[in-house]
């Protein structure tokens, strides 16, 4: 295994440290319970926005807490999600009596670790919103999990729903908001090579040399096959057409388009992925008004990419430019 | 009858069997996706332990109870909420015991099956743990409805959960869920350790 | 060869496409003779600065145009510096009547096309300085070429240099503060991986499965030395002892740190080692007054990272808060 | 003697052994990194066979002046403006000629030779195409002072070349600078392609 780590087991725990000491500017960290929180945390007045999931993934959450995005981010162990103590104390640090929406990506454990936390804060009288992200049209009925995975989405959803709540919308209307995103949106990954979970030591699937995984999730789930290599249009192809297949996205919409690195991409191979599906979405007469390229959400060092589409509506625009100030997003002031 | 002090040393038994299946443990995950489950239940029952010498005194109950919120609190993931609300109820159940018979085991499996159903709200044949506990637990009460001896019925429902976890095999490739050996691996053990 | 590419001569058309669809806000790009310049560029009065090289660094030096920080850009083949006229065209289009800033990484090819493109740019009458960037001391005189290779102080080079002329220095204070941080940051990088070059299809070095490189250039050059992994504390030692030892950096030296991803190392990792400089250098009584953590000049796929160290003063340090507004690195405003 | 169609066959040569040592040339710069020579020269060599057809009519000069300035703004690397600056040199020692003799020759050479030296900032000794080219122009110069015939002039550079590089090998390890390979491969194709 070649990582530039120390122990495997303490991987995620140095890395918070590691993130800790990067952004003090931006960030309060706990590491335990481990929690990310925005320095600023709790606003009084705001809805603040919980989100987490397991570690591996990064910059996502703990890249997205600050200004205009989350209020707080519980990273779990390796692709495993937080625990509801991690969640519980993460809530209690960033509520400012406005309510809290957790953004859960659909994974039973995710599902499950936020659902107790959201009792046990129910039970502390913060009130809580869950809304789950489902938006990875490569599973009907994931092998993974119940329903769809929640992937790309999670992203932009806690960008729209993180300038709502800037804004001062109430935790109805930001979860509300969350759910239309997710309604609105769609993904599908592929990978080129497998990853290796530290304390495994070993890719979680082989993947000959001449092969790729289509349809794949973030933690090394299967995909939804198995084919020989190709040039990247016709990877782009085998992604879009799902995606635009399944909304449908149609001629004449406006779409926020999102191209992701799983982690051992280079970035020179996402700009020529954007290059394809900008092709692909004007041959359909989608145009792209908003896009987001780099490494967002990453499934250790899995090369690869995933494609995320979101039909675009005036608010979802105006929320998506509003401005962010985070260790991964940053623009406007 | 069980003991406290056997309910401490089956603890213990649970976590040395984690331990020692931990790489298994991932390896049958590995198949589903994420190769994570050794490693969770490793350092959840690893927690467990260390809080063992706090609870040298303690009831029944305290234990069980104690046991789930830290599997809950260490564990994460899928396994986290399931184990930690099995030994949570198993723990509501019996507060204030300092010995269990074959009752008040009876009943906490129970409790804790219904715990857990609620929790992950996975139904029998949906190829979960479920499809172990349900029949042990119905073993259980068979057993109790027919005066059989504590240990026979442990045996009993170990092998109900057995069978129960082989039954789901073939479900297993049609309904494509896939939990399925990480399932069934750990059906095995629980089981296992308890009798 | 697993890239997420099409024909391998056209990567850096494609990705130059790419770059030009995604930041069509930013800036406006030139496919023949390749070139990438900030929207609104000539900026009347102000210094330009144009920096260029190899394709296979990204985001390196195309994320880096913008207010700010790079007037122009002018990507080469992979590993290839750019050609003069590239470099001609890209002057032409940013000069802005107050001269031009050309800061270059230190090879030879790199250094004889700009010092070409000086010499067509002074015949027409623009004054163009160039400054050489020679951080890396993994290399007294380079394998590769004469001197010390440009490596990550190119970075901070170009966001300090870009901030003083974005301020209204000259041209002779922009190229002396530039030549200041050359002379005041060292770099050192190591490898767990190779690359594998688009147009060659197969790694540049072998490195066995327990061997990392250690004092790597950016190029796939080899180290300074091959030795059997380690974990990233020892790993961090090995690079940071070097630099340290080479400046020198001192107690009660304050410095920006960077570290560096070579395009195939996950950012959890690199977090990690963040983590370790921090500890390596509070341990020397040095302190990280600021950081910069990512992958912002990259090789390729290859897994990996570098560290760099500048001794700040005021000056460095007030260029380096002011705004920044590029693809690849923004804040303030 | 050397005609104008003779120029442009020994670039239409040139450009095919370019071609076809493609991979070889780049495998040798694997040596020293970064594995972009053979691609650099072969977008190169391209480039100046594509102009080739508008240059049916040009002499000589023009000829080998445009192939520079096309190896300039194509090739990029030290490649580039190193072979670049060498035709460029050769185009403007030859402008208007139709045909060369050995001291048109020898002076194109001469003056290619100052031109990469100026370029490059290298030295006879420091590993370069230098200590292949300056032995090569030291025959020409000697040749011509013989009266020797053309073409036993141009063996006698070829070779004069070849030594040039062979004796190069030695520094190769101990100087650590390592160009050598790239170097002998191109320093030989060269002359040999000249001759
Ligand atoms: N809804 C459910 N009901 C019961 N058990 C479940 C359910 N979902 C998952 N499981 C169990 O959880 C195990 C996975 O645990 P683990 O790998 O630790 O967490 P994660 O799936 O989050 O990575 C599965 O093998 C299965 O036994
Ligand atoms: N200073 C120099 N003088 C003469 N030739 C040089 C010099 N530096 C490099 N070369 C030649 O250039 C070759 C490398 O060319 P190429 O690989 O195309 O460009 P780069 O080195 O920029 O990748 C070397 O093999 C060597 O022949
Ligand atoms: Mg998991
Ligand atoms: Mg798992
Ligand atoms: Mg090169
Ligand atoms: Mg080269």
């Amino acid at each position: 295994m070649k990582k530039l780590i120390n122990q495997p087991e303490n991987v995620v725990v140095e890395a918070l440290e590691g993130f800790a000491l990067a952004h003090h500017d931006l960030v309060r960290v706990s590491l335990d319970p481990a929690y990310i929180v925005r320095a600023d945390a709790p606003i009084r007045g705001k809805v603040a926005i919980v989100s987490g999931g397991g570690s591996g993934h990064e910059p996502m959450h703990g890249g997205f807490v600050g200004q205009g995005m989350l209020d707080a981010a519980c990273p779990g162990a390796i692709f495993t999600s937080p625990t509801p103590d991690q969640i519980l104390d993460a809530t209690r640090a960033v509520n400012g009596g406005a309510g809290v929406l957790y953004i859960v990506k659909n994974y039973t454990g995710d599902v499950m670790n936020f659902e107790m936390a959201a009792e046990l804060a129910g039970a502390e009288g913060i009130e809580v919103v869950s809304v789950v992200i489902a938006d990875d049209v490569a599973v009907e009925d994931s092998l993974f999990t119940a329903g769809r995975r929640g992937v790309g989405a999670t992203v932009l959803a806690e960008k729209i729903c993180g300038a709502a709540a800037a804004a001062g919308r109430s935790l109805a209307e930001v979860a509300e908001l969350c759910r239309e995103v997710n309604a609105q949106a769609r993904s599908m990954g592929m990978a080129l090579t497998s990853c290796v979970v530290p304390q495994v030591g070993k890719p979680t699937f082989d993947l000959p040399a001449d092969q790729m995984e289509i349809g794949i999730g973030i933690h090394g789930e299967p995909g939804r096959r198995r084919v020989p290599l190709a040039p990247v249009h016709e990877v782009v192809e085998m992604l879009i057409g799902p995606i635009l297949a399944d909304l449908p996205f149609r001629t004449g919409d406006a779409v926020l388009a999102f191209v992701n690195g799983l982690g051992g991409t280079p970035l020179i191979e996402l700009y020529v992925v954007y290059q394809e599906v900008a092709k692909l979405c004007q041959e359909q007469g989608i145009s792209i008004a908003r896009n987001l390229l780099g490494s967002y959400m990453t499934s250790l060092d899995m090369a690869g990419c995933s494609i995320t589409l979101l039909k675009l509506n005036a608010d979802f625009q105006r929320l998506w430019d509003a401005p962010v100030h985070t260790a991964a997003l940053r623009w406007g002031r | 009858m069980m003991t406290r002090d056997e309910i401490l040393n089956w603890l213990t038994e649970f976590a040395t069997l984690v331990a020692e299946n931990r790489e298994r443990l991932s390896e049958l995950d590995a198949a589903i996706g994420d190769a994570d489950h050794g490693a969770n239940m490793y350092r959840g029952m690893q927690a467990v332990l260390a809080k063992l010498p706090i609870l040298a005194a303690a009831d029944i109950g305290t234990i069980l109870k104690t046991a789930g919120t830290t599997l809950v609190s260490t564990v994460g993931g899928a396994s986290g909420p399931l184990y930690g609300t099995l030994f949570l109820q198993f723990g509501g159940t019996t507060v204030g015991k300092m010995t269990l018979d074959l009752a008040d085991w009876t009943a906490a499996w129970q409790a804790g099956v219904e715990g857990v159903t609620r929790r992950g709200k996975a139904e029998p044949g949906d190829k979960t743990m479920i499809d172990a506990l349900v029949p042990a637990v119905e073993a259980l009460r068979t057993a109790l409805a027919n005066g059989t001896s504590f240990n026979a019925a442990l045996d009993a429902a170990a092998a109900a959960a057995e069978q129960g976890a082989l039954a789901t095999i073939p479900l297993s490739a049609r309904k494509g869920r896939a939990s399925y050996l990480g399932e069934r691996s750990v059906g095995h053990q629980d089981p296992g350790a308890t009798s």
